[in-house]
C-alpha cells in the first residue's frame, strides 16, 4: 500500500510506549506516524471539534465514552487496551513497604504531611486512588492531607521532591522515578479497573485499523509492558 | 447565590485572596526592580533584566517545578524560610508566591517604561530643591509614574487571577487552601460535562479581573486630567 | 559668602573654560545665544558633572575633581531657576512653590509665600496645575519656587526673558531686595542691558566657553570691546545718593556734588543709588544749553573720543558726577572739535536714566 | 547537536517560527489597539480594552478551548476562514494564533504605554507643518515609540515561547504541526526519566528568547542615545 | 491675503473674546502675559477649538463654528513657531528643518535652506540632535523649520525671546523680507516695542483676552493710553525716504522736508523708510539749540500736552516730519510754559533711533 500519514491522540503518560510503538509500526508498514501527546480530556475535546485524528488512545474511559456518545468513534473499532496498577509510593529509595488494607495507619503515617494525588475528582489517577481510599475506610482521615496535582506527574513530583511524603500514583510512574519507592499496591478489587481504551475516530481511512491491529499486537506489547503497563488480553 | 456550589465560592474568595496578595506583595520589588532596569547601569544587569523574563519564557510548569525544588518544604529556601515561621508549600501563600513570581515580567516592564517617559530634567529640579534621590522618588518620580505603577499593578492582578500551571505544579490543588478559581476551572474541564460549572467559575473570574482593570483606567484617566492641566 | 568657579568642560564642538568670582550680590553671566552659561548654571547646580575643575560657596567646596570631592545637588541648597520653567506638572502651583520648603533645613531663612505670590502676580494660579499655564505664567511660578526654597545661592537663567516689560519692572526690585538685604549670592544669567546695569554686583562675559570680561557692572558696561553687548548697551554706572524727594515727583540725586534729577524713586533720602546712563543717551553741547526740556546738564571735560567702526564715537568725559559716555556720530566730533580736554556740556533727559537702570 | 535528537530540534525550529509569526503578525493590530485605547474616545473602549486582556485573565486552558470551540475545524470563524483558504486548526498558524492571542495583552499595554508617554504637543507642531494624521504618527509619534514598540514586541516573543496551555488546548501535540517547546517539555515530563530532555530544551529556549531581550535592550538603548541628545 | 480672527473662547478663569484682521504684513499681537496671545495663536494654527469664532485667511475658511467648518491643522500650512520651541528629539536638527518641506504642497514657493541656515548661525548644529541644544538654540533651529516648511502665513510666538541682541537684529531683517517680498501674513507675538514698531503692519494689544487697541504701528505705539506698552514704550513713527549717503557713514532721510540723520542704512536712495522715534528720546528746546552733538532738531509746534500718572507728561507736536511725541517732565513743562501752540524744537540724537525701530 501506499505510504500514508497517521494521527494518533494520545495520553501524555503514554509518551515513551508510544515512541517504541510509533518506530515499530512506521517500520513494518512504511506509513508515516505523528503521535500528538496532551491530556485525555483535551484530546477528546479536540476530537470533538473536528481534530484530524485517526487513533485516540485515552487514559480516561470517560472521556471515550464521551466521544462514542457523541458518534465520534468508528463503530466496533473501540478496545481496552491497557491496564495499570495504583501504588502508594514514599520519598526516597528504599521505603519500607507496607501492607495496604484496611488497617494501613495512613492517616499517622502523613501526619502533618501531605498525600499527593492527582485531582481526586477530575484526573483518573485521582478518581481511582480516592475510590480505593473509600473503599478500604481510609478516606475520612486522609482527605484533609490530600494534595490534588493536576496530572498523576505532578503528584509523583511532588513525593520525588520531598514535598510531599507519600503519594498514590500509576505503578509506571513509579517505577523509573529513583527519589519514590513503591511501598504497596492497592489491591485490584478496591478500585474500578484502569483502563487506557483505543479507537478509530469515525471517518479515519487508511491505516487507522492496522495501526489497531498493531496495538494488539506482540511488538507493541513488549513496548507497553517495558513501560510497566499490562497489556489487557481479549 | 446559589448557582455556584460552597466550594466555588471558596475558590473565589482564595483566588481574590491569592491575588491581592501576589501584586500588593510584589509591587513595591517590583518598582524598585523597574528603576533599578531604567535608570541604573550596573554589573550584571542584563542578567537580572533576564532573570526577571524567566518566568514569561518558561512553560509554567517548570517554573512551578523551580519554585517546588526551591521553595517547597524540602527546598533550600522553603527550609531556610520555615525556620523563621514562612511557609510556602502547600499553603495559600504559595499560591500567592506562584501568581507573583509569574506575574512579575509584565509588573516591571510597565512600570519601567513608565519610568523610562519620566523626564530626568524634573527630577534635577526636585533636587536643586532639597530633596533627597528617595525623596525625589517618592514626590516627583512616583506621582508621575503613577499610570505606569497603576497598569503594572493591574496586569499582574490579571495575570494571578488567571495563573494556573506553575501554581497548581508548585502547591497543588488542596480546597480552601490552593484551590483557586483556576484550578477549579481545570478539574471541571477534566471530566466530560463539567463545562458548566467551568463556565459559571469563568464568569466569575472575568468579572472580578474586569472591575479591576475599569477601577485601573479609571484612576489613570484622574491621573492624567491633573497633570494634563485645569 | 564668595561663589568661586573654575571649570572645564567640553561636549562634542564644544569646551567651557571658565573661571570667575562671585563675590556677594548678583553676578550676572551674560554671553550669546550657546556661550555656554547654562552649562556653567547646571556645574554649579550640580546637575552637570565637569571634566575639571572647582567650585566653592564661602568656604564650602561643592565640587573639586582633583580631590575627588562631589556634593549632590540636593545638599547644595541653590534656588535654581531653569532655563524651561521644569515645575513638577503634578502638583499645584501652590504644592510647586512649597515643594522646596518642605526640604528646607529647620530654621533657615523663609521668604513669604504671600509676598512673593504677590510680587509674582499668581495668585489666581494657585490651584491650577501648570499643565494650562501660559509661558510667562509658568515662568513666574518657577522664580517663586526657587525664592520660596530658602536657598543658601540663587542661580537665575534668564529668568525674566519670557516677561513683559511691566512684569520685568514688577520683579526686578525683588532680586535686588534679595542681594541687598538677604546677601545671598545670586548667579543670573540674562541678555539684556537693563538687567545687568541694574542688578550686577559682577558681570562676567563669555564668549564661545571662555570668560573674555569680568568687573563691576561699571567696568564691563562700560568697556566697548566687550562684544556680547553690542553698540546699544555701552553705558557708565554713577554712584549718587538721595538727596531730596520733590513735590512735582521728581527725585535729585546727589552725583559727587552735581544734581541729578529722576522720576520719583522708592528709596529714602540720603540713601545710595546706582544709575546707569546709557551712552546713546546723552548729547553734548559746548555751550551750556538754555531752555532745554532735559533737566540733567552736567559739564565736565572730555577724556578720550574712540572711533568705532560706523559712523559713530564714543567719548569719555569727565563730571563732577563721575565718568559718564557719550556716543556721537563722527560728524558730531568734527563739528564741535570734541578732543581730549575739551569742555563740554552732557544732557541727560530725566526719563532716559531707564527705570531698570536705576537700583539701590 | 547530537544532544537533542532530530524531534527536539524540529520543535525549536517550529517554536520559532511560530513566536516570530505571532508576534509580526499581531505587531500591527496591537499598535492600532494600543494607539486607539491611548488617544482616542470611542463608544466601546472599555470592552475593546477588557477583551485585550481577557487572555491573561482566563486560564490558558479556557483560552485555548474557546479558540478551539471559534477557530476550529467546526467553529463558526473556523469554516469561514477554510473557505478563504485559512486553516488554523491544528496547524502551526494556530499555535502562532494561540500565542499571538495570549501575547496580545502585554504587546498592547508596552506600547499604550510608550503612547500615552508622547507630548501629543510635539504631534501637533508636526501637523502644523503640513503631516496629515498618518504621516504625524509615522514620522512622529512612532520613532518616539520605538522602545515601547520594541519592548512590547520582546515580551510578546518571549510570551509566545513559553506558551502551553493554550496552544496544546486548541491545537493539540502534533510533531512537525504543532509541537512548540513547551508542548514537547510537556511530554517529556509525563514520563519517568524525561527530566534531562525537558531540561535541554528549556536550555535551549531559555537562550533564544535571552538572545531576543539582549538585542532588544540594546537597541532600545541605541534609541534612547539619539533621542537624548548628542 | 488678510487673516480675519473672530474668537470665544473660555478656560475656567480666563475667557478670550477677540477679533481682529490681520492684512498682508506683519500683526503684532502684544499683551501681557497671560492676556491670550498663544491662545489665539493656537487657534488660528487649528491646535484650539474655538467655542465660537471665524478664521479666514483670504477667502479660505479655517474655522467657522456657526456653519461648522473645521480645518484640521495640517491643511493649514500656517509655519507656526512655538514659544516652546517643540523640536523634534529623535530627528537631527537638519531633518527637523526639512521635516516641513516633506509635506510642502508641490510648487509652494521654498526658501533656500543654506541661506535660513546661514542667517540663524545654526550651520554648526546641523548634524546634531536638539536634546543637547541650548534654549536659544533650539529656538533658532525652531524658526528655521517654521520658514522652510512654505507656509501660506506664518505664526511666531515670542520667537526671539531667548535670544540675545546682536542675534535678534541678526534674524529681524529676515522677518522684514518675508514681510515684504513674499507677502506671507506674518502673526507675530512680541513683548519687545522696538521688534513691534519695526516689523508692525498691524498692532493688535490684548488685555485680559480683549482686543484694547488696534491699529498701524504708529497709532498704537503712539496711543498713551495703551497699557501694555509701558511708558517706556511710546514713541511716533516717522514716514521718509532716504535723501542721500554720505561719505561719513551718516544716512540723510528726507521727513517731509525735514531732513533726519541716520547711521548708515542698507536701502537704496529714494527707498521709504519708517523710523520710530521714541517719546524718551526726544528733547524739547524753545530756542533753536546750537553747538549740540545732536544732529536732528526738528522745529515744530505743540499741539497737546497730557500729564502723565507720574512726574512725566507726554507732548505731542507737530512738525514737517510728523507727528512726533516727546515724554518730558512736569517740571519741564511749567520751566519752559509748554501748551498747544508753543513752538519748540525737537531735538532727537541720531543713535538714539534704535536700529531695531528703522524698517523698510
Ligand atoms: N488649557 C487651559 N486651561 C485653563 N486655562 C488656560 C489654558 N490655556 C491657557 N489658559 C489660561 O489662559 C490665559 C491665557 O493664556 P495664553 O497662553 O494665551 O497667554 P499668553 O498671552 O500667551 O501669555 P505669555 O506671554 O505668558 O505666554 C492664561 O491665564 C492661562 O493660564
Ligand atoms: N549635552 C550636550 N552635548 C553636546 N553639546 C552640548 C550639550 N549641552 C550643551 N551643549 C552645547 O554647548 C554650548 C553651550 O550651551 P549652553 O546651554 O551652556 O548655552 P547658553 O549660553 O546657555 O545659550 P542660550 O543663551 O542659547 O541658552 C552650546 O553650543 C550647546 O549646543
Ligand atoms: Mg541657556
Ligand atoms: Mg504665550
Amino acid at each position: 500500500a501506499k505510504a500514508e500519514r497517521l494521527t494518533v491522540f494520545a495520553a501524555a503518560s503514554l509518551t515513551d510506549a508510544m515512541a517504541a510503538v510509533e518506530a515499530g509500526f512506521e517500520a513494518a508498514t512504511g506509513h508515516e506516524v505523528a503521535v500528538s501527546l496532551a491530556g485525555s480530556s483535551a484530546l477528546a475535546r479536540q476530537i470533538e471539534a473536528g481534530a484530524p485524528a485517526d487513533v485516540f488512545i485515552s487514559a480516561n474511559p470517560g472521556w471515550m465514552d464521551e466521544l462514542e456518545a457523541a458518534g465520534r468513534l468508528a463503530p466496533g473499532t473501540r478496545v481496552d487496551l491497557l491496564r495499570n496498577a495504583l501504588v502508594l509510593i514514599a520519598h526516597g529509595p528504599g521505603a519500607a513497604p507496607v501492607e495496604i488494607g484496611p488497617e494501613l495507619d495512613l492517616a499517622a503515617r502523613l501526619g502533618a504531611g501531605r498525600l499527593a494525588m492527582a485531582l481526586v475528582e477530575a484526573v483518573p489517577a485521582g478518581i481511582y486512588g480516592k475510590a480505593a481510599l473509600e473503599r478500604l475506610g481510609l478516606w475520612e482521615d486522609v482527605a484533609p492531607r490530600v494534595a490534588q496535582a493536576d496530572n498523576v506527574r505532578a503528584a509523583l513530583a511532588l513525593v520525588a521532591t520531598g514535598a510531599a511524603p507519600y503519594g498514590i500514583v500509576y505503578a509506571t510512574d513509579a517505577r523509573a522515578e529513583d527519589d519514590v519507592t513503591a511501598i504497596g499496591t492497592f489491591p485490584a478489587e478496591t478500585h474500578p479497573p484502569i483502563l487506557y481504551p483505543a479507537a478509530a475516530i469515525a471517518g479515519a481511512e487508511g491505516p487507522a485499523a492496522a495501526f489497531l491491529d498493531y496495538l494488539a499486537g506482540p511488538e507493541a506489547r513488549a513496548a507497553f509492558e517495558a513501560e510497566g503497563f499490562a497489556v489487557v488480553a481479549d | 447565590m446559589d448557582w455556584l456550589g460552597a466550594e466555588e465560592w471558596q475558590a473565589v474568595a482564595l483566588s481574590l485572596r491569592v491575588s491581592l496578595w501576589a501584586t500588593a506583595a510584589s509591587l513595591p520589588l517590583g518598582l524598585f526592580t523597574a528603576y533599578a532596569l531604567a535608570r541604573w547601569e550596573f554589573p550584571g544587569k542584563q542578567i537580572v533584566n533576564g532573570l526577571v523574563h524567566l518566568p514569561l519564557i518558561l512553560p509554567p510548569v517548570v517554573t512551578g517545578y523551580l519554585l517546588l525544588l526551591t521553595f517547597g518544604p524540602q527546598g533550600p529556601a522553603g527550609r531556610l524560610l520555615a525556620e523563621v515561621g514562612v511557609v510556602f508549600g502547600f499553603r495559600w501563600t504559595g499560591a500567592a508566591l506562584a501568581a507573583a513570581v509569574m506575574a512579575f515580567p509584565l509588573m516591571v516592564r510597565a512600570m519601567r517604561l513608565s519610568i523610562e517617559a519620566v523626564d530626568p530634567k524634573l527630577e534635577a529640579a526636585g533636587a536643586t530643591l532639597g530633596a533627597s534621590p528617595p525623596w525625589v522618588f517618592a514626590t516627583v518620580t512616583l506621582p508621575l509614574v503613577a499610570p505606569g505603577v497603576l497598569a503594572g499593578a493591574v496586569l499582574a492582578f490579571a495575570k494571578a487571577m488567571g495563573e494556573f500551571g506553575a501554581t497548581i505544579t508548585f502547591v497543588s490543588n488542596i480546597p480552601g487552601e490552593t484551590r483557586t478559581i483556576p484550578s477549579a476551572i481545570y478539574a471541571f474541564l477534566q471530566v466530560p460535562g463539567g463545562e458548566g460549572a467551568a463556565l459559571r467559575l469563568v464568569a466569575v473570574s472575568v468579572a472580578v479581573a474586569m472591575g479591576a482593570l475599569l477601577l485601573s483606567e479609571w484612576l489613570a484617566r484622574r491621573v492624567a486630567r491633573r497633570v494634563g492641566g485645569a | 559668602m564668595t561663589l568661586e568657579v573654575r571649570l572645564r568642560h567640553g561636549f562634542g564642538g564644544f569646551t567651557l573654560d571658565a573661571g570667575f568670582e562671585a563675590p556677594p550680590g548678583v553676578t550676572v553671566l551674560f554671553g550669546r545665544s550657546g556661550s555656554g552659561k547654562t552649562t556653567i548654571v547646571n556645574a554649579v547646580a550640580g546637575l552637570l558633572r565637569p571634566e575639571a575643575g572647582r567650585i566653592a560657596l564661602g568656604g564650602r567646596v561643592l565640587v573639586d575633581t582633583e580631590r575627588g570631592v562631589w556634593r549632590p545637588p540636593h545638599r547644595r541648597r541653590l534656588g535654581t531657576i531653569f532655563q524651561e520653567g521644569r515645575l513638577f506638572p503634578h502638583l499645584t502651583v501652590r504644592q510647586n512653590l512649597r515643594y522646596g520648603a518642605w526640604f528646607a533645613p529647620r530654621g533657615a531663612r523663609r521668604e513669604d509665600m504671600g509676598r512673593v505670590v504677590e510680587m509674582l502676580g499668581i495668585g489666581p494660579l494657585l490651584d491650577r496645575r501648570p499643565g494650562a499655564l501660559s509661558g510667562g505664567e509658568k515662568q513666574r511660578v518657577a522664580i517663586g519656587r526657587a525664592l520660596l526654597s530658602a536657598p543658601a545661592a540663587i542661580l537665575a537663567d534668564e529668568p525674566l526673558a519670557a516677561l513683559d516689560a511691566a512684569r520685568k519692572a514688577e520683579i526686578l526690585p525683588y532680586f535686588e531686595r534679595l542681594r541687598d538685604e538677604v546677601a545671598v549670592p545670586i548667579l543670573y544669567v540674562s541678555h539684556a542691558a537693563s538687567e545687568v546695569a541694574r542688578l550686577a554686583t559682577t558681570v562676567v562675559a563669555l564668549e564661545a566657553g571662555r570668560v573674555v570680561a569680568t568687573g563691576t557692572a561699571a567696568e564691563v558696561l562700560g568697556d566697548p570691546g566687550v562684544k556680547p553687548l553690542g553698540p546699544r548697551e555701552a553705558g557708565a554706572v554713577l554712584e549718587t545718593r538721595i538727596a531730596a524727594h520733590h513735590a512735582d515727583g521728581l527725585t535729585e540725586l546727589d552725583a559727587g556734588g552735581a544734581a541729578l534729577f529722576l522720576p520719583r524713586l522708592a528709596q529714602e533720602a540720603g540713601a545710595a543709588v546706582r544709575v546707569r546712563v546709557a551712552a546713546h543717551d546723552v548729547i553734548l553741547a559746548r555751550e551750556a544749553p538754555r531752555g532745554l526740556s532735559a533737566l540733567n546738564v552736567l559739564p565736565g571735560t572730555v577724556r578720550e573720543v574712540r572711533a568705532g567702526e560706523g559712523p559713530g564715537a564714543l567719548v569719555a568725559l569727565d563730571t563732577d558726577a563721575g565718568r559718564l559716555l557719550a556716543r556721537v556720530t563722527r560728524r558730531s566730533v568734527a563739528a564741535l572739535a570734541l578732543a581730549p580736554g575739551v569742555a563740554v556740556h552732557a544732557i541727560v533727559k530725566t526719563v532716559s536714566v531707564a527705570p531698570g537702570d536705576v537700583g539701590g
